[in-house]
């Protein structure tokens, strides 16, 4: 048990590191993944298989994607390597490496103290998570909703093609993206999707 | 944290920023199995929908950015200054 | 209620000419002349009525009360009342700025000639600001008038001003507002000191009066109010913003910063400082009568040094003030007599002096006393008033100026300051170094620039008569005046002494 | 008659104002006549209140007439009340009647100047404040009158405003002036705070009951006042400004700088002679200045060249002989030199305008000369006045009056020795340049042509004036001539008498007899030097040591000189550096400040997303740390 | 979810409703009339309904095991009424506004109002999910009002800025609320108070650790000191309604929500967190004073303006005596008109290409639109709290609230810093009142919604400042509930 947490943990940090240094946009997306694939796993080790099975789907599965398909759209790939490469000269990477060292240090000071219990007390089922979700955290649902409505209307409205300057539709993405989240109110979702038409 | 303050692209401030939330959300989710409540992990739901919000709006952003100004420097746009 | 009217009547004024200034600008001036026409009439006959035996209303040394309930926070007990009430100073004070403000309106008659109708409307809120603070009894009401008074006074200076008006605006309007705030946080420690001694707010001037005070706290609120009225004051060195200030604001409103704004400064260390404080005041009498000497000395020595008219004056209003400080500071019946009479008597010189200024201004377009000269063969009228007021703000016996020093000096000596009297009449002593370098800069001396100017307007003539007839009788008979303040002075000074201390007669 | 008092001043009071105002619409022979004419109705009516004064002297010796109280503070109640005893009677007449004659003068001598009415305003301003300050029953109206008269003294210096210098020597007269003012309103305030009154009398006796003699109090009051009296009246440490004042016109010298205001110091002194007497070292200190100042400006007068100037130095020396008398408590001799020094110092002043008018405006001696053919009546009016002035024994009014003082410097109680030294070689000096200056303009050959012969109106006040300066002296003679104390007995009620001191090594003849000698000396010496050998002056002045001597003597002993380094330089110095009061810099320095941490802040607005990131992630490491490390 | 809990939720559940209905409108058929008219409907019926909501209150909703989410008591109830009034406001000024682009105008209304529903969430909000929630959806609607004008680059810019910036601070917010969740097992801010109080609780420093990471949300939020840098861009490179709406009701949310959430759980007491926070006070203070010195740019002037006034607030919020609430709440009532009034004013001069915020366009203006000028200088001279105005009273409130609970420090530093404010205000003051350059380009005409709005707020500048006594008595009936 201990083994696979500390391995995954290991993994996470690596390929998020991989993925500030490299200049390929691709190449750090699927970095990216990886480690959110390693945060899954440390959540069920956590006992929270839901929020892992989530954090596959949702996270890695559609919020990346939807990455991977910014990128293609606008082709960054390799060509974008060369202007990257300017950027980030090692004395860039200094003062923010000295900030976060320091952050570091002051989170791992507040996490050592006494009062947290480390070992997981035990699995939670997604039952439980659910009963929650529908029991007090109900008007957190609903407004979970209104906010991806509105971050729906406000990505429609900035994605929407310019009169004069070229561009590609790409807003039919979204929706389904939001629809899956909310899950309870499908009639919502439902009404989004044709709005997103017009 | 570190992508947010080097990189330049703004697609990779974007990602790092992704990184930070989900930081938060594996914080949630631990505390939340430290207690044995289902807080935790309610609360991680609704910190991935807040993550789609931010990355569904940044997305639109980093398109209006690539078609104004063909690059996705996040230095060109620094009009706004003194 | 005749207070209340005192107020409401120059600020309709004021509105009714801004109005009226739509159509004809030669209506906004008359309706504004009336308005401070009839307020200096309801004044004077408040003064026929009470002058005679000055009797007190039962609440305090008051003659006339007027008292509403203004915001009223049931929750926290804070109740503020509108609270104004006249005593022998307020009295005249209200007099000498109904006085002063006719004047202003009839020497800007004709040298205000775009954008009158705001002109007045600034003109009357000032004058009715100042009212304000002169009756307010409420110290929350007397720090809103005390604000309220310097927005117009800032707009009349921006607007109307001459070449660097923009400057001396924002300086005077800075310099006042930065004490003024000192003076609101003293004012709020005093309230919750009095909270914590008898658990009620109150801004009430009557209940404040006796709050026990730590000596320490005591002086700390007694400095920052005294800065608040130290820096209307011109007090030494606090003084900078005058002399900018007077140079561009226009003749009208030069006539009010001198005559009035400088005023409300003495009166408020008089009705507030002074009693509020007893003992932190005896503590900080010796450092307020030396900034007042070293005002007195520097302010005329300054004078000497000016080339430009209006600064010349300026400088003047900062030595004479320094008297009045002088005689506030020295506590005994004769200084703080001596203070009141200077302070009307140089309302009147220097207002004076300040609309010759402006005349001269209207005539030769130019301020600078090199370019000047020789006048007194052009314009004999103007150049005698001239050197009628010049006399009078150097002190001449038998003029209203040297009655109130004489009366600061001998309170000073008589408190036991041999130096600083004998500083204060060196001051004097300069006052005649400028009063006859103006008068021989500008009006003798050959005509070298062969100025050819019209004498004085029947209307000009109609403006100085008043000042002079009120000087040659505040010098020659100020029984009236002296009679009317004593009963304030008696109040100020009974509430002035720390208990068990007798008055320094 | 009494009553009618309050007119004296009031109607010269009342001319001012009707010259004032209505004065450039009045015609030149209205104003003639109100100008004039006012003075001469003050001055009958002092000499009807002189004769019902005679006659009927009201109980005490002192009539007080009250108009109004002044004011009333706490304790401190002036009036404005009219005080008339035997000084301020002989005080009066003097000033109303000289005054009436120079009024009359100037109608003619001031014909063609254009600022007529001004001129009469002025005149009959100051003749007003003059009686004011005479009659004032209390030290604060004195004052009024004091400053009042300081004033016109300036206004009818500065008359002809034309000229800066006028304006100049104007000013100078008026800071002088103002400088012993102000030592006598802080002796004023010493009085009222030790005393508790201002009120002559009163004054008087609590100065009497409360100071035991030679007290500190008493000494400093009579210092400041000493102080007042010589800045008023051009004594020692003050008498700059008088010289200057010449320029002004001749008839306002006359009246002003010859007859009354220079004496006004000398008024004040003897009106508050119980405080000398009080203490002996402040009437010594009056001696001792009345007696440096008639030797200093009997040496500067000799060296003048302008008849006016030479004047103004022998109005000083004469002003230094009163002011030793009252140092020696000659109180009535001082009075009665003043009497007869008024009548033939204007009457010089008067003669020395005609002939200043005569030759074309020339005022240096030395450019006239033989007018004695031209001007018979002013040569013959000069000389009496000439003569009168310097003690022409037995005949002339002035030989008396100074004899009585010189005797007085050595007899009574505060006098010696040296005092009496000093005074007889006083008398030689006076003689020394008052013939000097007759001999130049009247005697030796003509150098000028005579451009205008005086009037009527000059001729007349100027032989009434010739009259007076000789008749006026037998009213005090002393005691081997006739003895008469008419004038020491009328001053009996106001002054006390001057009492003998015991072993006098010599007697009033003796002292008598030296004056004559010196006046003869003098004579000669005059004659010798200016009217035999002109080229003697060259043979003294000539050598270094002479020229240096005469330039010392001539720019009055230098203090002209010492004054201007020591207060007008670093005033106008002062003036120049800091025009830009450097207070304000402090203020300006504050805006500095704050303009430049606003620049440094300016720049953190770079308007980079990286940096404001930056920020925002080390303003939370920095509080996290305050968090962890503040105690809870 | 009783009957009682939908009562209490109606005015949410109106703002919700409203927003669909535009966004169905808008779908049927695109007209800026019925968009705008729908918004200001929903939004004065939910300002209606307040008082129904009243009558149930206080409602704690979601009272089961984690604790009330939402609580909507007589504080929450007042704010929800400030903040609603404030968008009505904005909506009717952001007509007058959008009507001169060529933009699409209707999606604006669905973002205003999602936004409106954000910050009332976070008023009546007592759990770190609503409050993370309620934050967020104010965030995110305010991202693409920031953008809206997408033709603009500014816009466009100060879009990205935000984004970026909030999102990072919402990140640490999350971190600071996960670890004191760890600590007290309870996200709710009454159970936390009753743990806190009890100082039960072992491990301090992360509890202190976890509340300074929250602080920068706040902080960032409010624009105080340090996380200030982002204000300026966003205000000047935002459409003028959006940059009053951020400037008054988003920071009024915050602020309400930092207000309960620090009474109830008395946090303030820890002395690292009192040091804190008066550190933070006395750097916007200074800061936002001295950085609009000499500045020409309207905008950027409110914006530092506003970010020394929140540093006044702070010293107000530190003052935890008996006063320090109330002058919290009146201070932010006055702050809101003016605030609004001085955008407004703004947004009704800019044209269609960009704002009115230089300098040079107000030059004059009290001789070219009397009427406007006179509610400009209303507006400026309630910042810089001269009499008369409803500023001066609220300052005058604060600095009696500072020294009802001895804070001297902070006090004589709000003065001076206040005296530095009045040199900017009267820079502006001077240009309105100085002669008219005759090339500026003629005013677009005054819609005439946004001038009775506009005249509304001027009255009530005035009214405040003469005669607060009946607001203050509302005030203080909504800060007596706090105390529960």
């Amino acid at each position: 048990m201990e083994g696979l947490f500390y391995m995954a943990a290991v993994v996470a940090v690596g390929a998020t590191l991989m993925m500030l240094t490299r200049q390929n946009a691709v190449h750090a997306l699927l970095y990216l993944i990886l480690s959110l694939l390693a945060v899954a796993v440390i959540f069920y080790l956590f006992g929270a298989p839901f929020a892992a099975a989530l954090e596959v789907i949702v996270y890695a599965g559609a919020i990346m994607v939807l990455f991977v398909f910014v990128v293609m759209l606008l082709n960054l790939g390799p060509r974008a390597g060369g202007l990257e490469a300017a950027w980030l000269s090692p004395t860039v990477w200094l003062l923010p490496a000295i900030m976060a060292a320091i952050l570091a240090g002051e989170i791992v000071y507040i996490l050592s103290g006494p009062g947290l219990r480390t070992a997981p007390a035990g699995e939670i089922a997604p039952v439980q998570v659910g009963l929650a979700l529908y029991g007090p955290y109900l008007i957190g649902v609903e407004l979970a909703s209104m906010l991806l409505l509105g971050a729906l209307v406000g990505a429609h409205h900035l994605g929407r093609e310019a009169r004069s300057k070229p561009e590609t539709k790409t807003h039919d993405v979204y929706s389904d993206v939001a629809g899956s989240d909310s899950g309870g109110d499908l009639v919502r979702a439902g009404s989004d999707r044709t709005s997103g038409a017009a | 944290m570190i992508g947010l303050l080097v990189r330049r692209n703004l697609l990779f401030i974007l990602m790092s920023l992704e990184v930070m939330v989900n930081a938060a959300g594996l914080a949630f989710v631990v505390a939340g199995a430290g207690h044995g409540q289902a807080d935790g992990q309610a609360m991680f739901i609704f910190i991935l929908a807040i993550a789609a919000a931010e990355v569904a709006v940044g997305l639109a952003l980093v398109l209006l950015l690539y078609h104004r100004y063909r690059t996705l420097d996040v230095d060109v746009a620094s009009q706004l200054r003194g | 209620m005749i207070l209340v009217w005192l107020i409401v009547v120059l600020f309709s004024g004021g509105v009714l000419a801004w109005i009226a200034a739509r159509w004809n600008e030669a209506a906004a001036r008359w309706i504004s002349l009336a308005a401070v026409t009839a307020d200096f009439l309801l004044s004077l006959e408040l003064w026929r009525k009470y002058s005679a035996g000055a009797h007190f209303l039962p609440n305090g040394p008051w003659l006339v009360d007027f008292n509403a309930e203004w915001i009223s926070i049931p929750l926290a007990g804070v109740n503020i009342h509108l609270h104004l009430a006249m005593d022998g100073l307020s009295l005249l004070m209200v007099a000498l700025t109904c006085l002063l403000g006719i004047m202003s309106v009839l020497t800007s008659w004709r040298e205000i000639s775009q954008r009158v109708g705001f002109f007045h409307l600034n003109l009357m809120a000032i004058l009715g600001a100042i009212v304000g603070v002169f009756l307010a009894v409420d110290l929350f009401l007397f720090y809103f008038a005390w604000e309220l008074m310097l927005v117009p006074m800032y707009f009349l200076i921006a607007v109307w001003g001459h070449e660097r008006r923009i400057y001396a605006a924002v300086k005077f309007f800075i310099f006042t507002q930065a004490c003024g705030l000192l003076m609101l946080v003293s004012i709020l420690a005093l309230v919750f000191a009095h909270h914590q001694a008898t658990g009620v707010y109150t801004f009430e001037y009557a209940d404040l009066l006796n709050t026990p005070l730590s000596r320490g706290a005591a002086f700390l609120m007694m400095l920052g109010m005294f800065l608040g009225f130290a820096v209307k004051l011109p007090m030494f060195p606090l003084h900078p913003w005058l002399p900018d200030a007077h140079t561009e604001a226009p003749t009208a409103g030069s006539l009010i910063l001198a005559g009035l704004l400088l005023k409300t400064g003495a009166y408020g260390l008089l009705r507030f400082v002074l009693p509020l404080f007893p003992e932190a005041s005896r503590d900080f009498a010796p450092a307020a009568m030396t900034l007042a000497v070293a005002g007195i000395v520097y302010g005329a020595v300054m004078a000497f040094a000016q080339t430009d008219l209006k600064r010349l004056v300026a400088y003047t209003s900062v030595s004479h003030l320094g008297f009045v400080l002088l005689g506030i500071y020295a506590r005994n019946d004769w200084a703080l007599e001596g203070a009141l009479v200077s302070m009307i008597a140089h309302g009147v010189s220097t207002g004076s002096l300040f609309m010759l200024v402006g005349q001269l201004q209207e005539r030769t377009h130019t301020r600078e006393m090199d370019r000047l000269g020789g006048l007194w063969a052009t314009i004999p009228r103007l150049s005698g008033i001239a050197m009628f007021f010049a006399m009078g703000s150097m002190g001449l016996p038998g003029l209203g100026d040297f009655v109130g020093e004489f009366l600061v000096l001998m309170g000073t000596y008589y408190a036991g300051h041999f130096g600083l009297t004998v500083a204060a009449s060196v001051g004097v002593l300069f006052s005649t170094l400028y009063a006859l370098k103006f008068i021989q800069r500008a009006y003798h001396g050959p005509n070298t620039h062969q100025w050819k100017i019209q004498d004085l307007a029947p209307r000009e003539a109609l403006i100085f008569a008043p000042m002079i007839v009120v000087l040659l009788w505040l010098g020659v008979y100020p029984q009236p005046v002296i009679r009317t303040f004593q009963p304030a002075m008696q109040a100020i000074q009974q509430f002035s002494n720390a208990p068990g201390e007798a008055p320094p007669r | 008659m009494l009553k009618l008092l309050w007119l004296i001043p009031a109607l010269p009071c009342a001319g001012f104002l009707t010259l004032a105002f209505f004065g450039p619409r009045l015609s030149r022979r209205a104003v003639a006549l109100i100008g004039p004419g006012v003075v001469l109705a003050s001055a009958v009516v002092s000499w009807s209140v002189a004769m019902s004064f005679f006659l009927a002297p009201p109980p005490g010796g002192a009539f007080v007439q009250e108009l109004w109280t002044w004011m009333d503070v706490a304790g401190f109640h002036p009036k404005m009340a009219l005080y008339l005893d035997p000084l301020s009677l002989v005080m009066m007449l003097v000033v109303t009647s000289v005054g009436f004659l120079i009024h009359w003068y100037s109608t003619e001598f001031m014909a063609e100047d254009e600022g007529y009415s001004r001129f009469f305003a002025y005149m009959n301003l100051f003749v007003a404040s003059m009686l004011v300050l005479l009659l004032g029953d209390n030290l604060l109206l004195l004052y009024l009158g004091w400053e009042g008269v300081g004033l016109c003294s300036y206004l009818l210096i500065g008359f002809w405003y034309t000229d800066p210098a006028n304006g100049r020597a104007a000013r100078k007269a008026f800071y002088v002036t103002r400088v012993g003012d102000t030592a006598m309103s802080l002796g004023l305030f010493l009085l009222f705070t030790q005393l508790g009154t201002l009120q002559i009398q009163d004054l008087m006796r609590e100065a009497h009951d409360q100071w035991g003699t030679g007290s500190k109090l008493a000494t400093a009051a009579g210092l400041l006042l000493l102080g007042g009296a010589c800045g008023k009246s051009a004594q020692l440490p003050l008498q700059v400004w008088l010289p200057d004042a010449m320029a002004g016109p001749t008839p306002t010298s006359a009246l002003i700088h010859a007859a009354t205001m220079v004496t006004a110091g000398v008024y004040l002194i003897a009106r508050t002679h119980v405080i000398f007497e009080v203490s002996p070292t402040a009437q010594f200190a009056v001696a001792a200045v009345g007696a440096a100042t008639l030797l200093i400006a009997g040496f500067s007068a000799m060296t003048q060249w302008d008849i006016k100037k030479s004047l103004a130095f022998s109005t000083i020396s004469q002003i230094g002989y009163m002011f030793l008398a009252l140092g020696v408590g000659a109180w009535s001799a001082a009075i009665f030199h003043f009497m007869t020094h008024a009548f033939f110092k204007a009457l010089l002043f008067l003669g020395a305008g005609i002939v200043i008018e005569a030759c074309h405006h020339e005022h240096s001696m030395f450019k006239m000369g033989g007018l004695r053919k031209e001007l018979p009546v002013t040569f013959w009016t000069f000389a009496i006045a000439g003569c009168s002035l310097a003690g022409l024994p037995l005949v002339t009014a002035g030989f008396y009056s100074k004899g009585l003082i010189i005797w007085n410097a050595y007899a009574s109680a505060g006098g010696s020795m040296v005092l009496w030294l000093a005074a007889v070689f006083g008398a030689l000096l006076t003689s020394i340049y008052t013939f000097r200056m007759i001999f130049l303009t009247f005697f030796g050959e003509p150098k000028a042509h005579v451009v205008k012969r005086p009037g009527a109106a000059m001729k007349i006040p100027v032989m009434i004036l010739a009259f007076f300066a000789a008749v006026a002296g037998f009213v005090e003679t002393p005691g081997f001539l006739g003895h008469a104390h008419v004038f020491s007995n009328f001053m009996q009620k106001a002054l006390p008498e001057a009492v003998e001191r015991r072993g006098l090594g010599m007697s009033e003849l003796g002292s008598e007899a030296v004056v004559m000698l010196a006046f003869l000396a003098g004579l000669a010496i005059a004659y010798f030097f200016f009217l035999k050998k002109p080229a003697l002056q060259e043979s003294v002045t000539e050598p270094p040591v002479g020229q240096a001597v005469h330039r010392f003597w001539f720019s009055d002993w230098g203090m002209d000189w010492l004054y201007d380094k020591l207060f007008v330089q670093p005033l106008w110095w002062f003036a120049r550096i800091n025009k830009r009061d450097f207070i304000d810099s402090f203020y300006a320095a504050v805006a500095a400040v704050t303009r430049a941490l606003w620049v440094v802040l300016r720049s953190t607005q770079t308007g980079r997303l990286r940096w404001y990131a930056a920020v925002i992630v080390a303003g939370t490491i920095l509080f996290v740390a305050l968090a962890l490390v503040a105690k809870p | 979810m009783t009957a009682q809990d939908l009562t209490a939720l109606l005015p949410f559940i109106v703002v919700s409703a409203a927003c669909l209905v535009v966004l169905i409108a808008t779908a049927v058929r695109r007209s800026h009339a019925v968009a705008g008219l729908v918004t200001v409907a929903g939004l004065t019926a939910a300002f209606g309904l307040l008082p129904a909501a009243a009558s149930v209150a206080p409602r704690a909703i979601g009272a089961s095991g984690a604790g009330a989410l939402v609580v909507l008591d007589g504080y929450g109830l007042f704010f929800i009424g400030l903040i609603l009034a404030a968008s009505v406001a904005v909506a009717v000024l952001a007509y007058g506004y959008l009507d001169r682009q060529e933009e699409h105008r209707e999606e604006f209304y669905i973002l205003l109002l999602v936004a409106v529903l954000g910050s009332m969430v976070l008023a009546a909000s007592s759990h770190f999910v609503s409050f993370i929630l309620g934050l967020e959806i104010l965030s995110v609607a305010l991202y693409s009002m920031c953008a809206y004008l997408r033709d603009r680059a500014i816009s466009l810019e100060a879009g990205i800025k935000y984004l970026v910036l909030a999102a990072a601070s919402a990140a640490f917010l999350l971190f600071g609320m996960a670890l004191i969740y760890a600590e007290f097992g309870t996200m709710n801010f009454s159970y936390l108070a009753a743990q806190m109080t009890a100082g039960a609780y072992p491990d301090r420093a992360l509890v202190a650790g976890g509340l300074a990471l929250m602080i920068t949300g706040f902080g960032f939020k409010l624009a105080l000191a340090p996380f200030h840098l982002w204000t300026p861009d966003i205000y000047e490179g935002a459409p003028a309604p959006v940059t009053a709406f951020v400037a008054s009701v988003s920071k009024g949310a915050m602020f309400a929500l930092l207000l309960r959430y620090f009474s109830s759980t008395s946090a303030a007491r820890l002395h690292g967190v009192f040091l804190v926070f008066a550190v933070i006070a006395a750097t916007s203070m200074i800061a936002g004073n001295l950085l609009a010195l000499l500045q020409n740019n309207l905008k950027r002037i409110l914006a530092y303006s506003s970010i020394a006034h929140m540093g006044y607030v702070l010293v107000a919020f530190l003052a935890a005596g008996d006063l320090g609430p109330e002058a919290v709440t009146f201070y932010l009532v006055a702050y809101f008109i003016t605030t609004l009034m001085a955008f407004g004013v703004v947004a009704v001069l800019s044209p269609a290409e960009r704002d009115a915020d230089r300098l040079e366009d107000v030059e004059g203006l009290f001789w070219r639109r009397p009427v406007l000028g006179a509610l400009l200088t209303l507006a400026l001279l309630s910042l810089a709290g001269i009499p008369a105005t409803a500023g001066f009273f609220a300052k005058f409130y604060i600095v009696a609230a500072g020294a009802s609970s001895g804070i001297w420090r902070l006090i004589v530093l709000l003065v001076v810093t206040s005296v530095a404010g009045l040199f900017y205000y009267l820079r502006v003051l001077v240009a309105v009142y100085s002669q008219p350059a005759e090339s500026a380009e003629p005013a677009p005409r005054l819609p005439l919604a946004s001038g009775v709005v506009l005249a509304l707020l001027g009255i009530l500048i005035v009214w405040l400042g003469v005669f607060p006594g009946r607001v203050l008595e509302t005030v203080q009936l909504a800060v007596a509930s706090l105390r529960f």
